[in-house]
């Protein structure tokens, strides 16, 4: 599908999308209340097929946090962007973890790199970070830590 | 005391030694290897005698075959490292008075009846054994032989019932 | 480092045929020999079976997204050649195309060439110490050796026009960053000439060993669509038939001129991925061969301008590196510096899937399973 | 001649006409002892450092080369470390059968060598069932790495000693069998009995296909009885990181590393003497030139060369295959070569009865 295809099709899905013009691919902006089901069927319809993450993250950007979804289809080679701001004194978004697999472990990282809270994550534990770095988020901007320099 | 002699006691306190070990330890680990050099002293007393086919089949079915069995149902039960809790003391008691009423009982058949020392010359050659073992004529043990296999067949069907996986029942 | 509450005392107090409670765990790693690096592994056994397989990262840690926001354009694209240290070409190149993405930089042709070339000599160089490990992983100590034999010579390659010989900071926004060395066709000729005829010596080696056939074949079998699901990529997914080759889907640089195939098997088990990368091999010494006497002639870089500044924006570009697709996301706020970098290392998503590859194996396929997935912890890390 | 006979001999017969009897008798076990031990420590030295050549040779490096001409000395300076290195005993674990397992391993190791003949007429013990004497104290060693493996407290060694016991237990089986072979042939258990049988020429030649057979079957089973590679699964190190001597430093780990050591030369030795002759020299047909300068050769250096030589096959074995996997090993054992060794039993019983051999 076209980009344009795309974004007819995600309209008829969510008629409140916002698309975000530039960048290589579509960009969807979305609330996070929508994600869940919209990536159920991103992932289930038989025309997207999105059923490859190929990137999870999350930025911050002082004012909110924005999670991304990266996703493509290993079938139509499609590629959309899913963004969706997050309140970042309580960042908290369904997890995909049972849709794409993957998610598990980037979740985890977000989780313990920015503080998102994925709701129904079967497994939501520090990942890289070692014991006693619950709560600290290294990722966010404004962290600042003495002990142990991050920055260059 | 020739020294002969005091080989022979060494040996046998080797073997009552690590046999009250065995019993006394409260590993079952350890337990199980005081068993076995118990059964090597046992060997050792087989090698004494110059009956050395007789030793090292001691050496290969206890060691190498049933201690090792112990020891690996030992590793594949749990705990086999938590000390067992101590003996209450009545069956300490009702233990040694086991013991002592068993050499009583030993001591008292062995005064009564007349057994005579042998010149221990045997003739225990390897050939010798195979064919008593094999022949069904006068001191042949073919019978014994064959009884003791189907005993042994019967154990093993037995086995391999036990350790078949049983088929999920149709429904 | 240990984290108190993993640390389970006494295996004498848990049982080997593991029943619920008392299963065996036991840390792999994070020094142990099969994990090519601090990996800690949390293994529940079942016996010789393993039930759970458990990955605790982090430990070479060393956050380099967050380092990356602090360093200029230009400076953090060397950064990066310390994650995955056996594809640090693949890498750099990454980091210079997203770069030259956001400065919309055409390079000249003859850096396209170069670049190509030194991405396959890493990759051949990665798959020979990959085809090492695995075997010294599966209990065969030589290969090792014989695989380093010919890497040494692909390294020699490489230090005499880099100047180094495994973290190679070669490539520049724009192009490389000095030009070829006068003898490197000539050594290239030379190592291909010897290559070709070892790779025989590979396969008689280890590939038709029949051990190591049997501890391969079957083992850690992964369906093509759980393989799209972990987010596999590499090697790794096309033994399971995922098509994922960014070099054929997305082509960059002189990757759509010449002539190679997307290796793909479909057996989905270990094999399958040893057989992936053993034909990867030979592809890549075709395409080296394609280009070696081709290289144009022309300037090495582009004319760039001293301090870059990448328009507000975001920029994703992404390469085929010897495990995987890895991928960079930068988010620019106009800056001198990336305002937030995301890497998306292939080994990462890889790893994710071991768990599920490695349910109801014996615990030595685990290790058979982690060598043919081509872990390289640091890539994993970050 | 000059020979070991003579002077074992000659130096058993000063004994005796110079001390009374039970002296003499101590002092020649004292002698023995003494050579053992010598013995002992020669083969570590030699074998480590042939060990070391030979994978060195066949991974395109130079081994040791630092410690004297040729390296010759590394093992020697390897061993003073270990020496003078602390022996570390784990917390939790059960100390003395941790401290006892390594000597039990060592001395099942040294007993071995009790019936081989190294030389024509030398040896310690010429005890009349010395294969079956072997194979039966060889079953002893297996509990030695069981103990080690259970006093570790550690769980990598707890499974390399299940594996390790099981993987014993089993391939004593068909070494066993195949052993048997050759008692049917040569009619005896008797070391010194099985080579003179094999005087007018090796039971590898002479007994054609099934010796040829059971000669494999052998070779296979006591790679697996040592815990040789491909079948290290007791150590496997890129599994279990060393298995049961992972938690052993030092001198008990030395003696460990002895131990195996040991043993791959007493099973290379068994397979010498069984299968190609023991002390006995190479010879065709009868009175030929060729015979003769054989018989010049001292039957020591034939004993240890063929010795030597079957080593070197173990050796090769473990630098080029990888490692199976447990469950393919038992399967190796319990569904092929069991099966295979017991018909091939069978086989040769049918030729010694039918002397269909040379």
């Amino acid at each position: 599908m076209t980009r344009d295809e795309l974004k007819i099709k995600i309209t008829e899905l969510l008629p409140l999308a916002i698309f975000e013009e530039g960048g290589e691919w579509l960009n969807v902006m979305i609330e996070p209340a929508e994600w869940l089901p919209f990536a159920q069927q991103l992932h289930d319809l038989t025309d997207l097929k999105f059923d490859y993450m190929f990137c999870l993250t999350c930025v911050d950007w002082k004012t909110h946090l924005s999670m991304l979804y990266h996703l493509t289809s290993t079938t139509f080679r499609h590629t959309i962007v899913v963004k969706s701001k997050l309140d970042r004194n309580q960042p908290e978004i369904e997890t995909v973890s049972h849709i794409w697999r993957t998610a598990e472990f980037h979740e985890r990282e977000v989780y313990e790199m920015f503080g998102v809270k994925f709701l129904h994550h079967p497994d939501l534990r520090l990942l890289i970070l070692p014991e006693g770095w619950e709560g600290k988020n290294p990722m966010r901007k404004d962290f600042e830590d003495p002990v142990n320099m991050i920055k260059l | 005391m020739t020294a002969s002699q005091i080989i022979f006691y060494l040996i046998a306190a080797f073997i009552l030694g690590f046999g009250i070990l065995s019993m006394t330890t409260r590993k079952i680990f350890r337990s199980a290897i005081w068993l076995l050099f118990s059964l090597i002293g046992v060997s050792g007393l087989y090698f004494w005698l110059q009956v050395e086919f007789i030793a090292a089949v001691q050496i290969v079915v206890y060691v190498g075959g049933i201690v090792v069995l112990i020891i690996f149902s030992i590793f594949l039960t749990q705990q086999s490292g938590i000390e067992m809790p101590k003996a209450p003391f009545k069956r300490t008691i009702a233990s040694v008075l086991t013991v002592l009423f068993g050499f009583a009982f030993t001591y008292l058949l062995i005064s009564k009846n007349n057994f005579q020392a042998g010149d221990g010359k045997f003739n225990a050659d390897v050939s010798t054994i195979g064919t008593r073992m094999l022949s069904a004529g006068e001191q042949g043990f073919a019978l014994p032989f064959e009884a003791v296999s189907i005993l042994l067949l019967a154990a093993m069907i037995g086995c391999i019932v036990i350790a078949m996986k049983s088929k999920p029942e149709e429904k | 480092m240990y984290r108190q509450s993993e640390i389970v005392n006494d295996p004498s107090k848990t049982s080997l045929l593991g029943d619920e409670g008392t299963d065996m765990i036991i840390n792999v790693g994070p020094q142990h020999p099969s994990t090519h690096g601090v990996l800690h592994l949390v293994i529940t056994l079942n016996g010789e079976a393993v039930k759970k397989v458990e990955p605790h990262l982090g430990y070479i840690h060393r956050s380099i997204e967050k380092m990356c926001e602090s360093l200029t354009f230009r400076q953090f694209i060397y950064v990066t050649s310390k994650m995955d240290y056996l594809s640090s070409h693949m890498n750099n190149h990454c980091c210079a195309m997203c770069v030259e993405k956001g400065l919309q930089i055409e390079i000249p042709p003859r850096a396209q060439v170069i670049r190509v070339l030194m991405d396959e000599l890493t990759r051949l160089a990665s798959h020979q110490l990959w085809w090492g490990a695995l075997a010294m992983d599966v209990g065969a100590l030589t290969p090792f050796f014989l695989a380093f034999r010919e890497r040494e010579m692909i390294n020699d390659i490489m230090e005499e026009t880099c100047g180094t010989r495994l973290t190679m900071n070669y490539m520049v926004p724009g192009g490389v960053m000095a030009d070829l060395h006068p003898n490197f066709q000539k050594r290239v000729h030379a190592f291909i000439d010897h290559f070709k005829r070892k790779i025989d010596e590979y396969d008689e080696l280890v590939t038709d060993n029949i051990i190591f056939q049997n501890r391969t074949k079957g083992i850690g079998y992964i369906s093509k669509e759980d393989a799209i699901s972990y987010g596999m990529s590499g090697p790794a997914a096309r033994g399971s038939g995922v098509q994922c080759d960014i070099r054929k889907l997305y082509p960059y640089e002189v990757y759509d001129k010449v002539q190679f195939e997307e290796v793909i098997e479909t057996a989905g088990d270990c094999f399958a991925r040893y057989l992936v990368r053993m034909k990867e091999m030979k592809q890549s010494i075709s395409i080296v061969e394609q280009l070696i006497d081709n290289i144009p002639e022309g300037d090495f870089q582009a004319k760039t301008k001293a301090v870059l500044k990448l328009p507000k924006g975001e920029y994703y570009s992404r390469v085929e590196t010897a495990r995987g697709e890895f991928g960079v996301y930068i988010v620019s706020e106009g800056g001198t510096t990336p305002y937030r970098i995301k890497f998306r290392s292939p080994g990462f998503s890889n790893l994710s899937a071991l768990d599920h590859m490695t349910r109801g194996q014996k615990i030595g396929d685990m290790v058979a399973i982690m060598g043919t997935l081509d872990l390289v912890i640091p890539d994993i890390d970050r | 001649m000059w020979s070991l006979q003579n002077i074992a001999d000659s130096v058993q017969h000063w004994l005796y006409a110079t001390f009374n009897p039970t002296i003499a008798m101590l002092i020649e076990f004292a002698i023995i002892g003494v050579l053992a031990i010598g013995l002992f420590s020669m083969l570590g030295l030699v074998l480590i450092y042939m060990e070391r050549k030979v994978s060195a040779w066949m991974q395109l490096r130079l081994g040791p080369n630092r410690v004297g001409p040729k390296g010759v000395f590394q093992t020697m300076a390897d061993t003073l470390k270990l020496i003078v290195k602390e022996g570390m005993t784990p917390n939790g674990a059960d100390k003395l059968l941790f401290n006892l397992a390594p000597f039990i391993v060592m001395i099942s190791a040294m007993v071995i060598l009790a019936p081989l003949t190294f030389a024509k007429g030398f040896q310690i013990w010429d005890i009349n069932i010395g294969v079956f004497f072997i194979a039966a104290i060889s079953s002893l060693s297996v509990i030695g790495i069981l103990m080690a493996g259970w006093a570790s407290n550690n769980k990598y060694s707890l499974l390399g000693a299940m594996r390790s016991g099981a993987q014993i237990v089993s391939y004593e089986l068909s070494a066993g069998l195949s052993i048997l072979a050759i008692v049917v042939l040569s009619g005896s258990l008797k070391i010194t009995d099985i080579i003179a049988s094999q005087e007018n020429g090796w039971w590898i030649f002479k007994g054609h296909v099934p010796v040829w057979i059971a000669f494999v079957i052998f070779i296979i089973a006591v790679t697996a009885e040592t815990n040789r590679a491909p079948f290290d699964l007791a150590e496997a190190e890129s599994e279990l990181t060393a298995g049961f001597h992972t938690e052993y430093s030092g001198m008990k780990f030395a003696l460990f590393f002895l131990a195996e050591y040991v043993n791959i030369f007493v099973v290379c030795a068994l397979g010498a003497i069984l299968f190609l002759g023991g002390w006995m020299p190479l010879h065709f047909g009868t009175g030929t030139k060729f015979n003769e300068v054989m018989d010049y050769i001292p039957s020591s250096v034939w004993f240890f060369g063929k010795t030597f030589f079957l080593i070197f096959v173990i050796m090769w074995f473990r630098w080029t295959f990888p490692r199976l996997r447990i469950d393919q090993l038992l399967n190796l054992e319990w569904k092929y070569l069991l099966p295979i060794s017991m018909i091939n039993l069978l086989l040769v019983t049918l030729i010694a009865i039918l002397n269909w051999h040379f």
